[in-house]
């Protein structure tokens, strides 16, 4: 049997994992924007990147940075403020505000995607 | 104890947690700025205009700077935790620096080198290629 | 009422990997982990090895990881843990030895390297005490009651990674010492812990927080000591 | 077979071999040998307090902790030794602190103290506050503080080594053979002193505090070289062990203020020890809550309920004491509870019994810490012992709380001193091959087992049950000849025990075994001195000869073992300050 998962671990592991995901969207993103020197070739990438697709992956990013930005937040939270005690709380508090954040900004990405009605 | 590469990492682990800060505010603001409050449109002539400005460019810069730093710290911890041969993890701390440089600096000259046309486009220019 | 077991069986001299084995005890009511493993090595297979002492939770021996979960064997009833199968398995993360005992040298080693002592270049007042106040008293209760059962190193993933990392139980002896007013050892401790096996291999987990059967609060010992180390450096 | 030379070797690393450690490692070259690991010794389950007269709340002085223990000793303390630790215990605990020890502060910042049982000023006339604490983890921090000293000044330790011989010739100590529990194979080690710290013995009872490595190894190995053991007839059973599994309730507890009740709901110490009440020492504590069970006023178990039965415990109450207090002054006992008994001591009493907890007698030594071989005080060059496994004799009849981690600390430290002034008239002596040869035979006849039929279990729960039933608080003549009978049995039994794993790494199997044949071989010493014994002193209670005899009992017991069977001597008691009287509290 392996070693239980508990709010810390899965906490850590989410962490790392939308880390590492930012890091390397943060490597794709300058080097498009640094392709873009001239007006038409800008706006064509976006166009490009405006297919629902990307909005659809957007959306996984969104998660990525929404999940990634709060726990930090809570891994600050025990850093700095003592709150090892209620760390598992925290946790839940994260997710919870997580699902919400992420369903919320998901709207006008699926909107402008065109899924769910202009 | 041991010394050189991998000895300290006390700024490392202060920068992540400041940087991680002030990355959640400018991420708010990237995300309002750029999806929100121009209704998700981004198109070459609001960026443009945006960046023209010294004080985006600062803001632009910072963020950018922090974001690397940020994320690219967050490679050398994962080495740090999981490299344990001391030519790899060279090899690799090597690699993420060099691969964060190049980055960074990409991305600085995008913000700083990006000069919009003065006086800006008229939009029929672009016309077609807007949704 | 009746029990089983699935206990982690292994033998390096019979040249096969390790295996569970399934026992079912006779157990009375309020009968922990370790009365059970008791019972088997009594009745059923004296070969059963593991470690134990004192049987009420303060020796530190009889950890091991019980249902996934690192716990004292003595401290832990078997009622609380359910009708199925318990799986009792030696602590994660060292070498095993045999069957439940695993070979907690590092963990010792990785103590030791913190300078676990007073360390105080004046010498003490004679014939009374160095004072120190109820509150000051108060930062070393937590710490002080550690009984070195490894199962907080054992459970942290950044130790599984990486043997040569403090863990929590030495970071939580230098917690003990560096928040003791009586101690003025931080100069020398201090590139143990600002160190790439130090301080900044915790990752604020909290394996070692959850298992503790002290309830230390290890991860936030942790963040003192951090908060330290970046005080005193910058 | 491998040899080690070292200068000196101890064995055990409880609170006094690791602080005798701690000394002769100014001098010399030294190694720790330990059963378990050295922070799992048993001194670490001390919880109350480490008594020394330091007044830092009331008027105490060390004459007072003197008289007391002399009192509580029921006079058979050695008065000259005890004057000896009472009066330098201020200084002892001054410097356990200076090594780093957390104590509980006063709000001067002084190390605070607590009431224990049998500790008063003015020679009676109320309990002292004496015992220096820490919470109630004062054994396990000062353990874990004297380890923490040995790491820094580089002392061996060989863990998980278990002594299987104590080599003696010509009156002389040469050494020792030991099993390397965790790769198998016997060890000897040349010497020029052996330090015993063995501990107790606690589980020659089915109900102890004790620890299950706690099986007085050191005892045995002394008494099968020829020598001695001192007044093994006392032993101290401890007033509050948890019910059924007799984990230990510390006595701080009651310090702290706890009250004990019976069935009825009644304080009944009043009625025992009408000034002291709950704070009487715990040799009469026991008797007065044995008292209460055996006469029907004990508090009963659900089952017992059901059944009708009597009950066989009594409640420690802390309620009163509230939730606050208990956290911040007894954690340990609130966990205790809680794990073990699914109890908050905050909301309900818990129910306690008498617990075997510790044994006054031991190795007999001067107070110098060198062990002797007869009543003439004899010294076997070499030889030493300190701490529980030792008599000097401090507690005599009934030790008093809170003086076991002062006995321990303060004799570890005495004689390693010792150990260090000898040491440069100390030397080596050759290993006789036949001690060797017997040694290795020993732990061969063990490993060959496979075909004995005996379970070491059963004989091992047999002698503690008996043991529990026929010579714990109260004794009379039946029961200890009965229970001499059962003794012999069962080392008859146990020349046919079965052994399955013949492995040898980390055979814990024939560890067990190993330890139940030493627990055989010396608890034989316990009942004969019980039976001889025709008197009640301290711990030591015959129903079948009421009171106490100084007349023909002031003295203590010194018994061998010679062609099979137990030989008593006795050995007078150092009476100086304190002319034996009536003792009441």
């Amino acid at each position: 049997m392996r070693y239980k998962w508990k709010s810390g671990q899965w906490a850590f592991v989410l962490h790392r994992v939308s880390g590492v995901a930012l890091s390397f969207y943060l490597i794709m993103h300058i080097y498009v924007v640094s392709s873009l020197y001239d007006p038409q070739n800008f706006d064509t990438v976006m166009a490009f990147l405006n297919q629902p697709l990307f909005k659809i992956l957007e959306i996984g990013l969104l998660a990525a940075v929404v999940f990634h930005g709060l726990n930090g937040i809570r891994v600050m939270m025990i850093d700095f403020a003592n709150a090892t005690r209620v760390h598992a709380q925290i946790f839940w508090v994260v997710l919870a505000v997580s699902a919400v954040l992420i369903a919320v900004g998901a709207v006008p990405f699926l909107m402008h995607a065109g899924v769910l009605g202009h | 104890m041991e010394r050189g590469i991998g000895s300290g990492g006390a700024f490392a682990w202060f920068f992540q947690r400041i940087s991680g800060a002030v990355l959640v505010l400018a991420l708010l603001l990237h995300f309002w700025v750029l999806h929100y409050s121009n209704q998700g449109e981004v198109t070459f002539e609001i960026v443009a205009q945006r960046l023209a400005t010294p004080v985006w460019k600062t803001i632009d810069l910072t963020f950018l700077v922090l974001a690397v730093i940020h994320g690219f710290w967050g490679f050398l911890m994962i080495v740090r935790d999981y490299v344990h041969s001391k030519n790899m993890r060279l090899f690799l701390v090597a690699a993420v620096w060099t691969v964060g440089l190049v980055i960074a600096v990409m991305g600085a000259l995008t913000i700083i080198g990006f000069h919009p046309p003065l006086p800006v486009a008229p939009p029929e220019q672009l016309g077609g290629m807007v949704q | 009422m009746q029990y089983t077991l699935r206990v982690y069986r292994y033998d390096p001299e019979s040249g096969q990997p390790g295996r569970l084995v399934d026992y079912t005890v006779e157990l009375e009511k309020g009968a922990t982990v370790l009365d059970a493993l008791g019972e088997i090595k009594a009745h059923q297979d004296g070969s059963l090895v593991y470690r134990r002492s004192c049987r009420s939770g303060i020796c530190g021996s009889c950890a091991m990881k019980i249902n996934g979960f690192n716990r004292l064997a003595c401290e832990t009833q078997v009622e609380s843990l359910g009708r199925k199968p318990i799986h009792v398995e030696p602590l994660p993360g060292f070498k095993p030895i045999k069957d439940l005992v695993v070979d907690l040298e590092p963990f010792w080693n990785n103590l030791h390297r913190t300078l676990p002592w007073l360390i105080n270049p004046n010498p003490p007042p004679t014939d009374k005490e160095r004072p120190q106040s109820p509150e000051e008293f108060a930062w070393l209760e937590m710490p002080m009651t550690c009984i070195l059962c490894a199962s907080c190193t054992s459970s942290c993933p950044s130790f599984w990674a990486d043997r040569t990392y403090l863990g929590p139980a030495a970071l939580n002896k230098a917690f003990r010492y560096e928040f003791d007013t009586r101690d003025q050892g931080f100069g020398q401790r201090r590139d143990t812990l600002d160190n790439r096996h130090g301080l900044w291999r915790c990752h604020t987990i909290m394996n070692c927080n959850d298992c503790c059967p002290k309830h230390i609060r290890i991860t936030e010992e942790i963040s003192w000591l951090k908060r330290k180390v970046v005080e005193e450096k910058y | 077979m491998i040899v080690h030379n070292h200068e000196v070797v101890i064995i055990g690393a409880g609170m006094a071999g690791l602080r005798a450690a701690l000394e002769v490692s100014k001098v010399g070259d030294v190694a720790v040998l330990t059963k378990v690991y050295p922070t799992r010794s048993h001194s670490g389950a001390a919880q109350g307090g480490m008594a020394a007269a330091l007044g830092n709340l009331d008027g105490d002085n060390w004459e007072f902790h003197m008289f007391d223990t002399v009192k509580g000793s029921d006079y058979l303390g050695d008065q000259d030794a005890i004057e000896f630790m009472c009066r330098n215990a201020p200084e002892l605990m001054y410097e356990v602190e200076h090594m780093g020890t957390p104590f509980s502060r006063t709000p001067e910042g002084k190390i605070a103290q607590r009431r224990f049982g049998g500790h008063t000023l003015n020679f009676g006339e109320k309990p002292a506050l004496r015992a220096c604490y820490s919470a109630d983890y004062t054994g396990h921090v000062v353990l874990h503080c004297l380890y923490d000293q040995c790491v820094k000044n580089s002392v061996r330790f060989y863990s998980e080594f278990q002594v299987t011989y104590l080599i003696v010739k010509d009156g002389i100590c040469r050494g020792i053979a030991a099993w390397d529990i965790r790769n198998g194979g016997l060890h000897v080690f040349n010497t020029k002193a052996v330090l015993f710290a063995t501990g107790g013995y606690g589980r020659v009872y089915r109900i102890t505090s004790n620890a299950l490595a706690n099986t007085g190894d050191g005892l045995g190995l002394a008494l099968r070289a020829g020598l001695p053991l001192e007044d093994m007839e006392f032993v101290q059973f401890h007033p509050t062990g948890l019910y059924r599994s007799g984990i230990l309730m510390t006595e701080g507890a009651r310090g702290e203020g706890a009250y004990l009740l019976n069935k009825d709901g009644e304080r009944f110490m009043k009625r025992y020890a009408p000034t002291l009440m709950e704070l009487a020492p715990r040799d009469l504590t026991s008797r007065s809550i044995q008292t209460e069970i055996n006469e029907g006023r004990g508090v009963q178990s659900p089952e017992q309920q059901a059944k009708g039965e009597p009950g066989d415990a009594v409640y420690l109450d802390l309620r009163h004491l509230g939730r606050e207090k208990l956290k911040a002054v007894l954690p340990q006992i609130f966990d205790i509870a809680e794990n073990f008994m699914g109890i908050d001591p905050a909301k309900d009493p818990v129910p306690i019994q008498p617990t075997s907890h510790y044994s006054m007698g031991g190795i007999p030594v001067t107070i110098q810490g060198r062990v002797i071989r007869d009543a003439q005080s004899t010294e076997v060059p070499g030889l030493y012992a300190a701490g529980e496994c030792a008599c000097v004799s401090i507690h005599g009849a009934n030790r008093l709380g809170c003086n076991s981690t002062l006995d321990a600390t303060f004799h570890g430290r005495h004689v390693g001193r010792t150990i260090a002034r000898d040491l440069p008239s100390l030397s080596y002596h050759d290993l006789p091959p036949e001690a060797m040869r017997e040694a290795q035979a020993e732990m061969n006849w063990y490993f060959d087992r496979s075909s004995g039929t005996e379970n070491v279990a059963d004989i091992r729960g047999e002698l503690q049950n008996t043991m529990q039933k026929n010579v714990a608080i109260f004794r009379e003549e039946k029961a200890l000849t009965a229970q001499l009978d059962i003794i012999q049995n069962l080392q008859r039994r146990f020349k046919n025990i079965h052994i399955n794993d013949r492995n040898q790494r980390f055979n814990t199997e024939v560890m067990e075994a190993y330890e139940l044949g030493n627990l055989l071989n010396f608890v034989e010493t316990i009942v004969v001195g019980a039976l001889e014994r025709e008197e009640c002193r301290g711990a030591h209670w015959r129903t079948d000869h009421p009171g106490r005899n100084d007349v023909e009992w002031l003295k203590h017991t010194l018994a061998y073992r010679e062609d099979g069977k137990i030989r008593l001597d006795y050995k007078p008691v150092v009476i100086t300050r304190f002319q034996p009287k009536e003792r009441k509290y």
